[in-house]
């Protein structure tokens, strides 16, 4: 196998700069037709729409918790994008964006954070795993399950979200490496936001990208400017065609940033300077899409405020249908640790029938 | 009824599970050509192919993750850990995916797979391979654990593990591999999935035991009859789900119970199974229930482990302080710690 | 005395330990500027420096390893796990070395370090930041595991743990942060280490409980004393090493006793405290010891934790089943599993 | 940091040809001194009959199992010549031959694998961990140990012994970023012997080679012919100085290969060709050594045969020492359990001895 074509450009892919005019393009890589980009262009403004729909509800004390995407919404949307339905998703827990994108029930989505319960959608009808905590771990499960469809004959792939923290994991490595030698047809996707939580990439890793680790697995890689959704959704087209046609795994790196702090929970002045931020405002993607799509004279007002629109409509929609107390029947304890319950558990459940009873 | 070791018993089973089953997959390391350190998967990659058993990189975790990926792909992942001691970098696979992914999708997705983990002592095997490391599988809630004490359970347990829709624990007694028993493939003898059986009636003292212990029950039980003392023995097979009602009638007959387990004590299965019945025969108990296991310390070097392992001598010691005669016999606990 | 959170008093135990001794480092993920996602290490890279207090890349294999070659290098490493499920990567690390080091080099080695692990719920955590995970650890022989229900103990057994020659698990019950209590730092009021407490007195039963149970057996014996019912509460404090002989002489004296464990009971340290109090108290006891646990389920959602998590009640009826009357009361196990 | 600097050589570096010829000399690296070779050679000799006959011994029942590193000798001996008195080693099982040659008791580096203890040597005196099965574990303590160096200004460096097959545990993904990112003065010695038990290196790995995981983590890397004693030696020598003199860690992968099989209980004839065996005894690297310092005339007879008589002297000396059975009083296995055995520990002793009196 020949190094160099496993190695990344050694700057970032790039279609459109910062302020929205389109730079030399990068060879190897076509420009997305400009239908796609143009639904990409109204995802993204439902999707931020959306993240701050779910940030207010966490004031309201409708969520327990969540960890926002703003800033990353280039990478949720191409993500889902570069994917057909048969493919698979094995999402993060920051990747709610891409799930409601890909056109999951956004209740459904935020079922996890409203602590309803753990995963409020159905994988396997939505071919979207569970979003994932324990970090990296959902990477090998990804791995497994292009090895099942390729068994399977299926022409579908799976992509694999993952953030730059989550690289340093042990399962990250594991997984690539099972990747490549099972010749899996996944693309593990590295959302690099410059933070894990407080720590930032300068801590986490002292690669020259994260996305020189695929050579030492074999694994073809790419890295890309995660704010410019041209360039993302080029970079991962490809890299999902690569797998669906027999090339193997492909690993891409976004360089995007975490605008929100980790949750809104977490306090990210502690551990960043307000202009950092700051200078990541002038990067922001759907602007910079917005200003590109003008540019080219494919986006007019009225396209742009229907996109707003319906971004009102969705978080109307989210807002009310949040508004509902949760309910679950608390005997559901005991109902899905075993397809079968023991004998053990029905006895609990018995205790916890009388206690119910009691009060 | 055929006489096969353990090892080809459960080989037996991997087949016949391949043959019938076209989702069942067997993985892990060295698990190919090789077939095994135990030669438990012996022959498969070369009957069924590379695709059906194959072995995979080096890495445990790898190995559970994948599994649970194929799993969720609609297949029926059989691995194996190649000892006790391995099969910990996949703990966070095994806790946080294999026992839990089934109760988070609230049901839509399940994960039908068995991780084979051959365990504990007895073979003179150097540090971290000789580890009784089943407590914390199952004292973690979606984990069925099972473990054969002979040929004809390590058989029939092993198609009903691989058959169960939910994730079974597989330990295999390590140093049980050679040992030959008549075993029913193809016409069932052994008991169902989840129940005990009673290798032993007695009427004086019940033994409970499970896998590598259950030998050194029997053991017991025949030096003890010599001394005229008849003692009933519990294999537990299943310890996820647990019969409880085989062992409570058992102790509720005889009064007296003593609980055996290779691995380390504190907080061990044999403390589970000492609670439970006490729980539930307090009033038919003449005695404490006592334990009889492993000390707690990391297993030790191959000349050490005799002095370590529990055998019929620590277990008829304990039996006669069952309280036979009239005084409570308490001198084992007079120490400073009680 | 200071009125502190628990927090704030293990906060104070690390900045006092990082002062005393210059071979303590404090290292993990976020514990450096951020100041932990509890705060816990709030201020300590400020003071100290990034040498003595710093942020790890995200791996904890990586962080228990890490410590692993400091202490052997001569340090003394205290090490944050963010979560208690999040401690399961280093599993192996925890189980195969930090555990063993000592008795695999005879003693040559030895592994004075701290491992903390916020741990157990109530505080409507999503999944996998609530897991009770403490029996996996006292099961492996070679580690101490502590867990304070106190500020005050929080402190002094920090300090403890921070000292000890051997290697710690520090198990903080996470929705006990913001509980304030009077905190003796400088002037030391706690218990030794290895020692239990018993929290208040009582004559006709004895509750034993750990960490975060041991408010919950507070307020039912609170409760109790209205019903005239006079309830003894222990505070366990170390697991590993455990106090036996706190235990068998309140429970001697009561001759009833109730263990509360939020952890999924199978297997659990309520298990282990069950079988050991009967094998101890046989002859004292007047009732089978009973256990008050959560379920043996996955840790539930947010919307579910109070139907799962022990309280007062849940204690109080199991007292109920103490057979205080004449009457052997064990309707509740007549379910079909006994 | 510049990505080429962080590459390996595209060919695993070589100074001396199967035939024991030089051959041009790679840049960047230094031939070893003559007197440096020479003890090399003579421990080498020394190293494969001490192999030899701790598999003889495994025959005789005197040891328990023992993992061979016939044909890996170059490796084993330079890993050991790389290093000073006041460096730390962090060896694997399959490592006993480098053990004996940096001094340590024979008896006492085969008290693990004869069962007598799980370390028989002092690791805090000789600086040697023990000897570690747990694969790619150690790689983690040796970063922590490196570290440790480097806060106690001490100068010496660490070197970390691991397999090819180790190199797929996610341990030591996590220990080549914690370097990285620590800048610790460590070495990762990968021996690429091809084998993890039966599994061959093209179902363990798709890299180009194994040294292609250096950049990932931005480590410098270098691969080289591990049956060259000289291109082995000349290679570490360099990247420990790298580390000692503050350059951070280093990741050098031997190519050789494992002639015998993977302990004395493994029946290699079950995965591998005796052919392929063949083939590679013509790459031998001590005859390719002798050839070559013969070949430079500094090698005489008269120090070969001194060699081997060294030689069987130590094998001499190990075969008696073997002979007499280890002891061990029961009671020790209390008291390496904590720095003071807790109460329930003096009970079960009290248990043990107890029992051992009835019998
Ligand atoms: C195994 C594990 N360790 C620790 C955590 C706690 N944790 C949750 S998110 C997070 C940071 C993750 O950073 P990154 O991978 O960059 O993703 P991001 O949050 O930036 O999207 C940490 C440490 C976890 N979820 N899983
Ligand atoms: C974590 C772990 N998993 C599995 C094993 C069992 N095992 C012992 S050696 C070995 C092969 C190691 O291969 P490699 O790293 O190439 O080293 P080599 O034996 O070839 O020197 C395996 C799988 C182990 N010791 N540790
Ligand atoms: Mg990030
Ligand atoms: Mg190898």
């Amino acid at each position: 196998m020949s190094v160099d074509v496993l190695l990344p450009s050694p700057v970032p892919v790039r279609f459109v700069a910062e302020d929205g005019t389109a730079v030399q393009p990068p060879t190897g890589y076509q420009v997305p037709e400009e239908e796609r980009l143009l639904e990409a262009y109204r995802r993204m403004v439902v999707g931020r729409r959306f993240d701050r729909q779910a940030t207010a509800l966490t004031k309201q004390g409708r969520l327990a918790v969540y960890p926002s995407s703003r800033g990353q919404e280039a990478c949720q949307i191409a993500g889902v994008l570069a994917l057909r339905e048969d493919d698979w998703l094995f999402p993060t827990y920051r990747d709610s964006v891409a799930l409601v994108s890909r056109g999951l029930d956004p209740v459904e989505v935020l079922t996890l954070l409203r602590g309803g319960w753990h995963c409020g959608y159905d994988p396997a009808a939505t071919r979207v795993a569970p979003q994932c905590t324990p970090l990296a771990t959902q990477t090998i499960h990804a791995v497994g399950m292009a090895d099942a469809l390729r068994r399977k004959n299926e022409s579908g792939v799976v992509m694999a979200f993952i953030g730059d923290g989550g690289t340093s994991e042990g399962d990250f490595h594991e997984a690539l490496n099972y990747a490549a030698v099972l010749h899996a047809p996944v693309v593990f996707f590295v959302q690099n936001n410059k933070y894990a939580i407080s720590v930032p990439l300068a801590k986490q890793s002292a690669a020259p990208a994260l996305a020189y680790k695929g050579i030492g697995y074999g694994i073809r890689s790419e890295q890309v400017d995660g704010n410019d959704l041209v360039a993302v959704l080029s970079v991962l087209t490809a890299a999902v065609e690569h797998a669906r046609t027999g090339g193997g795994p492909f690993l891409v790196e976004a360089h995007t940033y975490r605008m929100d702090p980790h949750t809104n929970a977490d306090d990210a002045g502690r551990y960043r300077d307000k202009r950092e931020v700051e200078q990541w405002e002038a990067a922001d993607p759907l602007a910079r899409l917005e200003t590109y799509l003008h540019g080219r004279g494919v986006l007019d007002t009225a396209a742009v405020e229907s996109a707003h629109e319906a971004a009102e409509e969705f978080a109307a929609r989210v807002r009310t249908e949040m508004n509902a107390d949760p309910k679950v029947d608390p005997f559901e304890l005991f109902e899905h640790v075993f397809a079968e319950a023991t004998p053990q558990l029905r006895e609990q459940r018995a205790l916890l029938a009388s206690e119910l009873e009691d009060r | 009824m055929t006489a096969l070791s353990m090892a080809q018993a459960l080989n037996a089973a991997l087949r016949d599970a391949l043959r019938e089953d076209e989702r069942v997959l067997v993985f892990g390391e060295d698990v190919g050509p090789l077939g095994g350190v135990f030669r438990v998967t012996d022959g498969l990659t070369k009957e069924f192919g590379e695709e059906r058993c194959f072995d995979t990189p080096l890495a445990e975790a790898g190995i559970v993750g994948l599994a649970v990926g194929l799993a969720m792909g609609g297949f029926r992942p059989v691995i194996e850990m190649q000892f006790d001691a391995f099969a910990y970098p996949a703990f966070e696979q095994i806790a946080s995916h294999v026992a839990k992914l089934r109760n988070r999708t609230r049901g839509r997705l399940s994960l039908p797979m068995v991780i084979r983990i051959p365990y504990a002592g007895g073979i003179g095997g150097v540090e971290h391979h000789c580890d009784s490391s089943e407590a914390y599988y199952v004292h973690t809630p979606g984990l069925k654990v099972v473990t054969p004490a002979t040929a004809d359970d390590a058989y029939w347990l092993l198609r009903d593990a691989i058959a169960d829709p939910d994730p079974v624990i597989f330990m295999e007694p390590k140093r049980l591999y050679w040992s030959k028993g008549e075993t029913s493939v193809g016409d069932r003898r052994a008991a169902g999935f989840g129940r005990a059986a009673v290798l032993r009636e007695g009427r004086d003292a019940t033994l409970v035991a499970y896998g590598p212990s259950v030998s050194v029950a029997l053991q017991a039980a025949d030096t003890a009859a010599q001394d005229g003392l008849a003692l009933e023995v519990v294999d537990l097979r299943t310890i996820v789900p647990f019969d409880d009602s085989t062992v409570v009638s058992s102790v509720r007959k005889t009064g007296r119970c003593v609980v055996i387990q290779e691995a380390q004590g504190f907080a061990g299965v044999g403390a589970e199974i000492a609670a439970r019945v006490q729980e539930r025969c307090f009033h038919s108990l003449a005695a404490p229930v006592l334990r009889v296991t492993g000390f707690d310390i990391p297993y030790p070097p191959p000349i050490l482990e005799h002095s370590h392992l529990p055998d019929a001598d620590r277990v008829l010691d304990a039996v006669d302080r069952l309280q036979f005669g009239d005084e409570p016999d308490l001198a084992h606990l007079s120490g400073e710690a009680s």
